[in-house]
């Protein structure tokens, strides 16, 4: 599978796009436990991310996410800035002067985005924000990985999980973030942070589909 | 002496602390205000923090207060982004009267660590008597 | 809804943390600013502290968070004047911290004293995980 | 010796023109301990007095006192303001309706002045405030109304008490009012509401002077 910068602007683009739609949605569910400002904030960063797409189109695919990342920095305003910002820093971090992708190269580089988002927001799975639908997910690729399974089927398992790992932040507690100012009555919603990242998974699968195996 | 950046969601909370504690603080003590996004809504900005942080930094070092969540986040990149040798530090106390009890020490010419310990004193502050 | 007034030496800080509380609140919570003096100087005027009160006055009753000093004899005097009926209560909680959480507890449509209660535990937030 | 209200007004008036002559003294000693702007708010305070008194003139000493009381309360913008008018209101109200003043209602008024001051403030001697200066003028005037000296007399040895009652805050440590925040640093400073209320006392003493015993 040749995964190339390309790939990676389109993923980006139709990030954008998919946040821009989920705009509403994701300020109504950081209504009940934030302060109604996540898709907002998600919007306002990648908005600003797709004028700045073109200046490093030609780059390498380290360049090109970490432009992104630190574009969301910069812009965002929220948690999500700096923590979108920081896993997309440490992706392009470790993907640095490539312009083509394993399937293996993604998945390492996704890991190195978790590992950025625990490292600067100081939370584990279980504290009701976005890892916790974003760990199941690369735990699912990191299995497939081990076992040989094609990498098409292996995303569409992985988004799965990220989308049970969404729905899973309903019944926890926030011990993390905004929410967590409202303690028990965090319970019984689900987490906008974890709810952007499950769209930016599915246009992650919907991007790796349009590549053949 | 020890500088204080004020960083708040709010770019209004921010001046006014920073107005605040400027009445107390004597004219060597630098405190500047970094509050909102950079086109004015409620959030923070890492870019504006981090150019005050360049523009109140003095070889005491800098306090920084904030008012709550993310705004830490924020503020632990923008000191990444000064590099290694930056002396600044978050603290934890409540922002104004943190801010307030900070301004008092750095003004008689305490050092970082004992204007952070003055800080943190806030939380234990008594404004009703009886 | 317990209603929640926000009183300052400084107009900006009030204002500002009325604009950063009302973003969490719900439309439903009450939230006034009243900071600095008539003529616009570092201070508090009673007058519109009282005027405030009666403006946000709620069956459920009002919280007042101040930043210190005389800003707590002033509100003890608005208090006064409005009568003994006044559902009205003073905290001892950090002005922005306390107020933040007192805006969730009153949103959740929680008495006066769970307001309070909420409130003073702001003396105990933590903003910096390790 | 027949105290009148013209007396009360030229009090009040000689009490303006005092603090407007040593506005940026009181200003200056509330610098190192305090937040520059006691002579400020007392000037700002008995300026708006001033523009008042005309259409109290003509009233009872204690309406004329209350008035003083409120308008300070509404204007001066500091801890001065409701002690100073909780002061005046309080003696405004032990001189309900007198056109004419004994000692010992002026005694009595100064009591119930202290009381509010005290009742307001919740401060007690030693706390390095305007009580420390007031408080032992006051106790003068009483030891001397039990021993039957004449007002004169007693009157110029409560001023000396109430000047050495603010002297005595100088090595106070503070542990009411913006002082108490400082802490040991609030040690060596005199008291800028000590100095205001030693003013005060000084034109008192100068307006009994020019009446008759
Ligand atoms: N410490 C943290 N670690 C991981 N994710 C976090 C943390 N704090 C917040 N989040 C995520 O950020 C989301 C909120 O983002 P956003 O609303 O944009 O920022 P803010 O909370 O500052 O308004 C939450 O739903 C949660 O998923
Ligand atoms: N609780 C109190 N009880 C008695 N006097 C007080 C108290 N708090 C402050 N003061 C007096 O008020 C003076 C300060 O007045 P001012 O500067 O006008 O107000 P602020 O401190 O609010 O700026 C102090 O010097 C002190 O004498
Ligand atoms: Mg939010
Ligand atoms: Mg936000
Ligand atoms: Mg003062
Ligand atoms: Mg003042």
């Amino acid at each position: 599978m040749r995964i190339t910068a390309e790939h990676v602007i389109k993923f980006i683009e139709g990030v954008a796009a998919r946040i821009k739609e989920h705009r509403d949605e994701l300020v109504q569910l950081d209504q009940p436990i934030g302060d109604s400002d996540h898709g907002v904030n998600m919007d306002r960063g990648f908005t600003t991310v797709l004028d700045k797409l073109p200046t490093v189109a030609d780059k390498d695919i380290g360049t090109i996410l970490k432009t992104v990342g630190m574009t969301l920095v910069s812009t965002v305003g929220g948690a999500s800035g700096p923590l979108y910002g920081t896993a997309f820093i440490r992706a392009g971090m470790a993907l640095a002067d490539r312009y083509e992708l394993t399937p293996a190269e993604v998945v390492a580089a996704l890991e190195a985005a978790l590992e950025g988002i625990q490292a600067r927001g100081k939370a584990q799975r279980g504290e009701k924000t976005m890892i916790d639908a974003i760990a199941p997910g690369i735990d699912v690729l990191k299995e497939a990985q081990a076992s040989g399974e094609d990498f098409h089927a292996a995303m569409r398992r992985s988004v799965a999980a990220v989308e049970a790992g969404m729905k899973a932040t309903i019944p926890m507690l926030a011990t993390k973030g905004r929410a967590s100012y409202l303690g028990q009555r965090s319970i019984g919603h689900q987490d906008p942070g974890a709810t952007s990242a499950f769209y930016m998974a599915q246009v992650m699968l919907e991007t790796i589909e349009g590549i053949e195996e | 002496m020890v500088s204080l950046l004020i960083v708040s969601h709010s770019a209004q909370l921010a001046a006014g602390v920073r107005e605040f504690t400027s009445q107390v603080a004597g004219a060597g003590v630098q405190i500047m205000d970094a509050g909102g996004t950079d086109d004015g809504a409620l959030g923070t900005s890492i870019g504006r923090i981090q150019q005050a942080l360049e523009q109140i930094a003095s070889p005491d070092g800098t306090l920084v207060l904030v008012d709550l969540g993310s705004a830490v986040l924020s503020v632990e990149m923008a000191i990444e982004a000064l590099g290694a040798d930056a002396k600044v530090r978050i603290s934890d106390a409540p922002l104004v009267e943190g801010a307030y009890l900070a301004a008092l020490e750095a003004a008689a010419e305490a050092s970082l660590d004992e204007t952070a310990a003055a800080a943190l004193q806030a939380r234990e502050m008594v404004k009703i008597h009886s």
